[in-house]
């Protein structure tokens, strides 16, 4: 991270509209310090059962590949084409237009053409043309065909890594091909040699046997938790418990392992202990399904089946009525995504009925989930809530809608309606760069890595690039989010970009604006920052 | 010259052997003759009934749709601009034969967007009624009222059909065009040959020795709207 | 760049060049008039419907609708029909405004890094290009049907007088010939002057686009310049479509021949080549989705079960610390699942 | 940009569905006039032009007018049209929409329309109108929707834009001094052969324009809370005061002149219009109707309390706009007409379909003017969104 150049610098080679010369079948990958990821310890993946390359790095000339890597690449790709008809047809129908080319925010802030979406797709889709197809074998590169060589691993590792399965090129191609399936696929193929990312492996392990991704034990949870109710107390006034692993609770509550423990996400989960305790809902937390994130998603779908099932296996051993889940973009992916098609059809659940309004929830009448945000927004628009948006009042917030919840669930309005009630100063990013054309915060889908960090920077520039905007024109101080990964990455995004700006999940918000029974006057945030009114000397 | 009115073009056109040449073709008209004539033949003047019949001029009994090629009036509305009292009881009797001027200077050529109308060597003011786009500026620059529009198709308003010359649609303008066609035969125009009194005589302007410049000469002549500039080839004798 | 067009362009000499031998120099008429369009329109229908089971032999395993715009959620809360459709109703209309109206490009964007700042400008023109093709190619398609039908039915005949509705060449030329030529050459320049649509293309890009810009090129030459006799090709279009294929005693012009070889060439490379995006955006899993996976249950035909971590392991694991920090243990539970197992 | 007209309240779908009604019905009239021909009009033999080009004249000087926003904006630096230099060049926009349509539904033979393009007679008044006509749509688009699309991407315009928007300034007169010449060059019409006719129509479009763009002001302040500002409605006052006092001076010029001199010619038509002459007067109540409100507005627009009053502004624009309308348009065409070269009257009154198809093209304006200004509305709206 040393060596990062300073933010005026980093950007200063990006060409949108110039490309190399050369033909992108002859151009090469370099791995240089700061854009790549470490690969994969091979202790994890043996104590994973997965296969593996020995300890090895990518920057090395010779990659130890096995003998029968081609045809295990050949067959794993065309296994994937008979499994996956988005695959298989994505393959077939781009027609170059490109459209999409300068939407993927690694191209805006690298200029690197490959990481323009329809090339990123074309690493693979050369491959099959010319090893699949006789036409392809026959016009070469002028039907776009090439052979599978080891560089050709070296490219996919480099740029299937470069790209954060955020949807955004899906939005404007006009088939919808979405390089992020194509990017999760090509993920699984290069795990099927065993080659993987450090940083993602590390965390599915954890999930795996301990239940959560940074490995917190039981009895740590809970003491982080009463950790935070203490602050709260003090805040507050009020002393709060949190119901663990409760048999018979109406509702469990999933959340990111990150809210228990990390910063700014511990403010996120005191907001909603002090929304539950508002409302005095019937629910409990697991610390064995204590992970709402899926870092397996990042690696192969089977993985993030896996780390899932634990989930429902609670809900059933709980007895629980329903399933809450909190603020998490990748989490909520996948469990809007997936979840019904692998663990339903879950008739030892009922159809989630807020206690408190009682609105029923029709839209998960199957999958019996529901989103924070869905069940908050209710709250509020029957008057269920007392809130004193003005305790929000040293904020000016903006809204970074996490593009897994934008592109792959359509979740716009609820965050948004929450914040118009929780505070007082809420300002939109461009309209280009928010909603369905939210950009990511460059690092998730598992390359939030130290060691990637230019990449990661030049990824979230974009973003931090409109942030930046309202920054400067409304005096932004406050970037709010529903996703636990975000509030990691673009804490170190705005770091770098924009310095004065902090990122705070939505339901933070909610805490400093709840107005609870029996508290005491309230003079700071949750965050311990003087409210307005009772700043230094006042 | 060019700050007295606005060039326009003049067209060559290919003639037939036998045609019938002129410099500048005009006509003189004698009222006397047709008011010697008398009211039957006025009331179905052989002269208009031919015209209209050679050109396939529909008769639409809608005074504000219909189409003329010439026809009759009387000299309050044919010469408004000469108020002088005397003048009009003198001349309240006489008929006058409207068509067409053909005019040396003609506005209506000036004002066309498309040359659809244009005026032609010999002096003849000519319609192209496949490029006319029905504009009506043509109608708005003639001050004398010599063209009709096709509101209407005219087609069903023929009572006879000459095949020999086209029948026009709806949307396009038309006028006399002094019989070009019966010219390059070798032909006098319809209504001249058809008037039994002779009273149109048909000829070279430009030709001192022709039939009407000799008439010209020899007795008083007047012109519609001369004071316009727009130098009219029709003359009438009263 | 220039390698790739270069090839297009002498693909497309060849293409143009074989007619003109067999038809002209050697007199090939049956050949390239009867048999090469029958061999041709087979090649096409059969390639499509190979494509077709192909694609729809491998299942769609997870509902990965893009959404863009507001889910169906709470019943107070304005949900985005078209952007995230959650029934088939829906979804058939997001499907029209793809299929006609190429939504999804109209919301194409430009980013420029201005200084240090990326902007983002409307960006139109691609969307309009493509309009004007595809529009332009299916209103001809729709037209000469007037060859291959009888009689002509109204609305063809109709389209015709629209179309052709300026008088500006006898016979008129068509609006949609203008409209389409426009769309093609633009399409093809930008893929020439942008840098980035320049990098992605290959030579089976160009092709495609020359070639139909050939097509539409011999046609208006056809109607316009070289007139050719219309009750011939009326002839030998109605006796291919009724199977009773006859060359017309009447001489057509090599033109005609060259206008059909080239049209029998797309049909040929048409469902093996990217064209095939015209069968293949309904197949598209991100679009022909509803979003509606909390509302119904989707299947994945090869499903298999994963071993994770159970309960009872990870509570045998943790039991001390889980005892000592006073969290629940659950025997019952570990016992009821041993039981079912 | 322009998926942004696309999304709007149920009001502004409402109201462009209503627009939408007498643009289908409009349609279905020119439908027919295609087919049976012109004939479904009133007019006739003698008066060969009516409301179509009477309409066509009007809106040609309402799109002139964008210039007396424009000029005083970019020359002076007038900095207080800032907000209203886009409502401005848009309005240019769908006047000349309106304009076309208007020319094009007046020809009997529109699908010869490009033989102004393929055999173009240049000393014909009319090419030159085409020319300038369209020009100046490009124009303004080009500007609008230039200096639009700079908002929107947050840049500043580019510095190509200067020079065009310097031509369109000096363009808009253009338009409507050749539109004066195809009245005032032709022999006979003595109602329009008359050197102050370009002046004539620059100070009415000066008058009008800009007292419709009050009005739109002050819609748009009422119906999506887009205020131009109290000096900019004031300024917008002063140029339709001045040029609406030169207007009717002009026309008074002209009557004296007319009358003072007695040419029977120039009288006649001045007598048919406001008198009667043969027995006719059929538009005479509707140039009253003119007088009348020229004398309500400007005396509304003098007395400063009611100028500076945002509800009798609106009111004296009203008055302005509908009085130039009545005398521009259909005593210009009526006028210059009558009497026919017979010294005779043909009455004309337009017929029903003609209306209709006349108000099928006033929809069509309106609806992409609201369409423009919606955009501009729009990405105006993005620039500042804080939620309080
Ligand atoms: C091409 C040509 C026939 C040929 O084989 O030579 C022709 C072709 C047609 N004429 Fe003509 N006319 C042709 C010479 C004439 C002539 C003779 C001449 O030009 O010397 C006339 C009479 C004089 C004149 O110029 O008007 C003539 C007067 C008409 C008319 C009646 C005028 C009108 O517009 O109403 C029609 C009827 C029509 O337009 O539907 C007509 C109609 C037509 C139609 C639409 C066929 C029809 O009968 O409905 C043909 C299409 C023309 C187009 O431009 O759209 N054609 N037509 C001749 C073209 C000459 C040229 O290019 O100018
Ligand atoms: C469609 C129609 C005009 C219309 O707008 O109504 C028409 C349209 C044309 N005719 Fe015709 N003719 C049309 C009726 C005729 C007729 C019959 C009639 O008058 O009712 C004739 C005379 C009969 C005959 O067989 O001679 C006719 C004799 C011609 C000729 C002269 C052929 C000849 O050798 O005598 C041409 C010139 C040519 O072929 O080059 C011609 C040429 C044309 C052309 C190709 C114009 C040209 O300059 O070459 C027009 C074709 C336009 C197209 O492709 O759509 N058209 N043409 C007429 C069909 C009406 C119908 O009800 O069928
Ligand atoms: C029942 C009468 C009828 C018969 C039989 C008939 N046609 Fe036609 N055909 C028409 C009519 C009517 C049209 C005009 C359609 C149009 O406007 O395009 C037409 C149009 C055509 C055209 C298109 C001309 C154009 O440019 O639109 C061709 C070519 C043609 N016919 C050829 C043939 C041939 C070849 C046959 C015999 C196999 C045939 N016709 C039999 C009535 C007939
Ligand atoms: C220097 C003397 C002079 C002044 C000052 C003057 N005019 Fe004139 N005006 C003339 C002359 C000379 C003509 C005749 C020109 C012609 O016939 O083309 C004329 C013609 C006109 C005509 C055209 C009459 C026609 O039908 O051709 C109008 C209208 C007119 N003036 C109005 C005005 C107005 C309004 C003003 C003041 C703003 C004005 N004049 C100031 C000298 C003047
Ligand atoms: C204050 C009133 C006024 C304005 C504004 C005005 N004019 Fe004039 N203009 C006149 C008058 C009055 C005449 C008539 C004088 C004459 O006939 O010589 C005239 C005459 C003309 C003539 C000469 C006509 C002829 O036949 O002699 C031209 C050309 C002309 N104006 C052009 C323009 C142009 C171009 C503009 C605007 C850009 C303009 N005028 C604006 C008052 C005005
Ligand atoms: C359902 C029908 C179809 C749809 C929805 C469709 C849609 C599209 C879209 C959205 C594009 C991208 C925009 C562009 O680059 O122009 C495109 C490109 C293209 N389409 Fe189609 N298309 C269809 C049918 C066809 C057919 C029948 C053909 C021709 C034979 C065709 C040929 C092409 C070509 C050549 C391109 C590439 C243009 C370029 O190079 O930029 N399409 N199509
Ligand atoms: C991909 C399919 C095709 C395309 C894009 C195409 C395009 C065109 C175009 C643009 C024209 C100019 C006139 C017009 O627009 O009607 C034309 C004319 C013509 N085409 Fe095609 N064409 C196709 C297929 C065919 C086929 C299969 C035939 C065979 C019967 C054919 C026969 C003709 C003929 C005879 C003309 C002259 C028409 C005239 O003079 O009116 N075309 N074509
Ligand atoms: S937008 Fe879609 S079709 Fe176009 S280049 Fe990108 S992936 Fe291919
Ligand atoms: S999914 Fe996102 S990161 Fe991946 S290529 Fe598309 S825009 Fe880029
Ligand atoms: S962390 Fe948030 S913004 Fe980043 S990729 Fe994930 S969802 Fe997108
Ligand atoms: S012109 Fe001839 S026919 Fe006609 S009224 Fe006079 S004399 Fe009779
Ligand atoms: S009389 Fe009228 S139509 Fe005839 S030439 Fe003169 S101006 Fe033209
Ligand atoms: S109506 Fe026809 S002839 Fe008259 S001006 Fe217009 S185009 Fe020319
Ligand atoms: S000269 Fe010919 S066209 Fe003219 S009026 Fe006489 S007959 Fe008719
Ligand atoms: S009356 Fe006067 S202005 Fe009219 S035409 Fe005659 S001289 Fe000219």
């Amino acid at each position: 991270m040393s060596k990062l150049p300073k933010p005026e610098e980093l950007i200063k080679d990006v060409e949108l509209h110039k490309t190399p010369v050369q033909h992108w079948m002859d151009t090469k990958v370099e791995f240089k310090p700061g854009k790549f990821l470490f690969a994969v310890d091979p202790q994890v993946m043996e104590d994973l059962g997965r296969p593996h390359l020995g300890k090895w790095q990518p920057y090395e000339e010779k990659w130890p590949l096995p003998e029968d890597w081609k045809e295990r690449i050949l067959k794993a790709i065309r296994q994937r084409m008979e499994r996956f008809r988005s695959f298989k047809l994505f393959m077939d129908i781009c027609v170059r237009c490109g459209a999409c080319a300068d939407k993927c925010h690694f191209f805006l802030g690298t200029g690197d053409p490959k990481n323009m979406p329809v090339l990123r797709a074309e690493l693979i889709r050369s491959i099959i043309k010319g090893e699949f197809s006789f036409f392809g074998k026959l016009f070469g590169r002028f039907a776009g065909a090439r052979p599978l060589t080891e560089d050709v691993i070296k490219e996919w590792y480099y740029y299937f890594y470069q790209c954060t399965e955020c949807r955004r090129c899906s939005v404007f191609c006009p088939y919808g091909i979405d390089t992020a399936e194509v990017t999760i696929i090509m993920r699984e193929i290069l795990h099927e040699l065993g080659i993987a990312v450090d940083w993602t492996m590390k965390p599915v392990r954890f999930s795996h046997f301990i239940g959560n991704h940074i490995g917190l034990q039981p009895h740590t949870i809970k003491e982080n938790i009463e950790y935070l109710l203490s602050d709260i107390a003090e805040i507050t006034g009020i002393n709060i418990e949190v119901p663990i692993n409760r048999k018979g609770a109406e509702v469990l509550f999933v959340t990111p392992s990150a809210d228990f423990f990390a910063e700014p996400g511990i403010y996120t989960f005191m907001g909603y202990v002090l929304l539950f305790h508002h409302i005095g809902l019937d629910y409990t937390i697991s610390t064995y399904a204590s992970e709402g994130g899926n870092f397996g998603y990042f690696n192969t779908l089977e993985f993030a089946k896996k780390l899932h099932s634990k989930i429902y296996e609670e809900a059933k051993r709980l007895k629980v009525k329903w399933i809450l889940g909190g603020e998490c973009g990748h989490m909520w992916r996948v469990w809007h995504q997936y979840h019904n098609t692998w663990f339903g059809p879950f008739d030892y659940l009922e159809v989630p009925k807020s206690p408190i309004t009682g609105t029923v929830f029709e839209h998960a009448k199957s999958h019996k989930v529901v989103h924070i945000c869905e069940f908050t927004a209710d709250l509020i628009a029957h008057g269920k809530l007392k809130l004193d948006p003005s305790r929000n009042d040293h904020l000016i917030v903006t809204f970074h809608d996490s593009c897994n919840t934008s592109r792959a669930m359509g979740i716009f309005e609820e965050p948004r309606f929450i914040l118009r009630h929780v505070c007082n100063n809420f300002v939109e990013m461009p309209e280009n760069t928010i909603r369905e054309k939210t950009f990511c915060c460059g690092s998730g889908s598992g390359v939030n890595a130290d060691e990637y960090m230019e990449i990661r920077m030049r990824g979230g520039f974009p973003r931090a690039n409109a942030v930046e905007y309202v920054h400067k024109t409304y005096g932004v101080n406050t970037l709010a989010c529903i996703c636990a990964i975000d509030r990691a990455t673009l804490s170190a995004l705005m770091r770098y970009w924009v310095p004065s700006v902090e990122v705070a999940g939505l339901h933070e918000l909610v805490g400093n604006a709840l107005i609870m029974e029996g508290e005491k006057e309230r003079t700071t945030d949750l965050r311990y920052r003087p409210l307005k009114g009772y700043e230094e000397g006042q | 010259r060019i700050s007295s009115r606005a060039e326009i073009e003049v067209v060559e056109h290919k003639a037939s052997p036998q045609a019938l040449i002129g410099k500048r073709w005009g006509m003189v008209i004698d009222m006397k003759k047709c008011l010697e004539a008398g009211e039957e033949c006025i009331n179905n003047c052989k002269a208009i009934k031919a015209c209209h019949i050679t050109h396939n001029v529909p008769s639409i009994p809608d005074k504000k749709k219909e189409i003329k090629w010439i026809w009759m009036d009387n000299f309050i509305h044919t010469f408004p601009e000469l108020e002088d009292i005397r003048l009009k009881e003198h001349l309240k009797k006489f008929p006058f034969l409207l068509l067409c001027n053909h005019c040396d200077n003609p506005p209506c050529v000036r004002v066309c967007p498309t040359k659809a109308t244009y005026k032609r060597k010999d002096g003849i003011v000519m319609m192209d009624f496949h490029r006319c786009i029905g504009c009506r500026f043509c109608m708005a620059g003639c001050p004398y009222g010599a063209r009709s529009f096709n509101w209407i198709d005219p087609r069903p308003y023929l009572t006879s059909i000459n095949p020999e010359f086209p029948s026009r649609k709806a949307g396009v303008v038309e006028k006399c065009l002094f019989c070009y066609q019966r010219l390059d035969e070798g032909k006098l125009p319809a209504c001249v040959e058809a008037c039994p009194s002779k009273a149109l005589i048909f000829g070279d302007l430009g030709d001192p020795n022709s039939e009407i410049m000799q008439i010209l000469k020899e007795r008083f002549a007047l012109r519609r709207k001369a004071e316009l500039g727009t130098q009219p080839s029709v003359y009438y004798l009263i | 760049m220039w390698n790739d067009l270069f090839v297009s362009i002498l693909a497309l000499i060849i293409l143009i060049l074989v007619p003109l031998v067999g038809v002209g120099l050697l007199g090939l008429d049956y050949l390239f008039g009867i048999v090469i369009p029958y061999l041709a329109f087979t090649i096409f229908i059969g390639g499509l419907i190979y494509r077709m089971i192909y694609w729809a032999k491998s299942p769609q395993p997870f509902k990965i609708t893009t959404t863009c715009g507001q889910q169906k959620s709470l019943p107070w809360i304005k949900h985005s029909r078209l952007e995230a459709p959650a029934s088939t109703w829906e979804v058939g209309l997001r499907m029209f405004f793809e299929v006609f109206l190429f939504r999804s490009l109209f919301r194409n964007l430009r980013a420029d890094l201005v200084g240090k700042r990326l902007v983002y400008g409307s960006a139109k023109w691609l969307w309009l290009g493509a309009i004007l093709f595809h529009l332009g190619f299916f209103i001809i398609i729709i037209r000469h049907l007037r060859f291959f039908v009888h009689p002509v039915p109204d609305f063809i005949t109709l389209l015709d007088e629209i179309d052709g509705f300026f008088q500006l060449t006898v016979p008129t030329l068509y609006v949609s010939d203008i409209l389409i030529l426009l769309g093609l050459v633009f399409l093809l320049l930008r893929r020439l002057v942008d840098a980035k649509v320049n990098y992605i293309s290959y030579a089976s890009d160009y092709f495609p686009l020359l070639l139909i810009i050939a097509i539409v090129v011999s046609g208006i030459l056809m109607r316009i310049f070289t007139k050719v006799d219309l009750y011939a090709v009326k002839e030998l279009a109605y006796g291919l479509v009724t199977f009773k294929p006859v060359l017309p005693k009447a001489e057509i012009g090599v033109i005609f021949y060259v206008h059909l070889f080239l049209v029998s060439s797309l049909a040929v490379y048409f469902p093996f080549s990217k064209l095939v995006h015209m069968i293949g955006i309904f197949f598209s899993p991100t679009r022909n989705l509803p979003n509606d996976n909390r509302m119904v249950r989707h299947v994945n035909p090869w499903d298999y079960p994963v071993k994770y971590r159970t309960y009872c392991e990870w509570q045998e694991e943790f039991r001390d610390v889980l005892e000592e920090a006073g969290i629940p243990i659950d025997d019952d539970w570990c016992k009821e699942t041993q039981k079912k197992a | 940009m322009l998926e942004l007209a696309l999304r709007g309240s149920k009001k502004y779908w409402l109201w462009l569905g209503f627009l939408s009604i007498f643009i289908v019905i409009g349609f279905a009239f020119y439908i027919k006039q295609l087919t049976v021909g012109l004939g479904i009009t009133g007019l006739s033999r003698d008066v060969s032009w009516g409301f179509y080009i009477a309409n066509f004249t009007f809106l040609v000087g309402v799109a002139a007018s964008a210039v007396t926003i424009v000029l005083p904006y970019y020359w002076h630096n007038h900095k207080i049209y800032g907000r209203m230099t886009l409502l401005g060049e848009f309005l240019a926009v769908s006047a000349l929409i309106m304009c076309l349509l208007l020319v094009i539904i007046d020809l009997g033979y529109p699908s010869r329309v490009f033989n102004v393009l393929l055999y173009p007679n240049p000393s014909s008044i009319l090419v030159y109108d085409v020319i300038v006509l369209n020009g100046y749509l490009l124009l303004n688009l080009i500007c609008g929707w230039t200096v639009l699309h700079s908002y929107y991407k947050g840049t500043s315009s580019p510095s190509w834009l200067k020079p065009i928007i310097f031509l369109a300034i000096i363009w808009a007169p253009l338009i409507h001094i050749v539109t004066a010449f195809i009245y005032q060059g032709l022999p006979g019409r003595h109602y329009w052969l008359t050197a102050i006719m370009a002046p004539k129509f620059l100070v009415s479009a000066f008058s009008s324009g800009p007292a419709f763009l009050i009005i739109l002001a002050s819609i748009l302040k009422k119906v999506a809370n887009f205020d131009i500002g109290e000096r900019a409605f004031q300024s917008l006052a002063k140029t339709v005061t001045y040029f609406f006092i030169a207007f009717w001076a002009f026309y008074l010029f002209e009557v004296f002149t007319a009358f003072y001199s007695g040419i029977p010619g120039h009288k006649a038509p001045i007598l048919y219009l406001f008198v009667g002459f043969h027995g006719h007067a059929e538009w005479a109540p509707f140039l009253w109707t003119a007088v009348i409100l020229a004398i309500v507005g400007l005396v509304l627009l003098l007395i400063p309390k009611t100028r500076k009053n945002e509800t009798t502004l609106v009111l004296a624009s009203l008055a302005v706009f509908f009085s130039v309308y009545i005398e521009k348009s259909i005593g210009l065409l009526v006028g210059g007409f009558t009497p026919n070269p017979f010294e005779g009257v043909t009455t004309y009154t337009p017929t029903f379909p003609e209306v209709m198809i006349t108000l099928g093209v006033w929809a069509t304006g309106f609806l992409v003017l609201t369409i423009l200004y919606k955009i501009v509305l729009e990405v105006e709206k993005r620039r500042i969104l804080i939620h309080s």
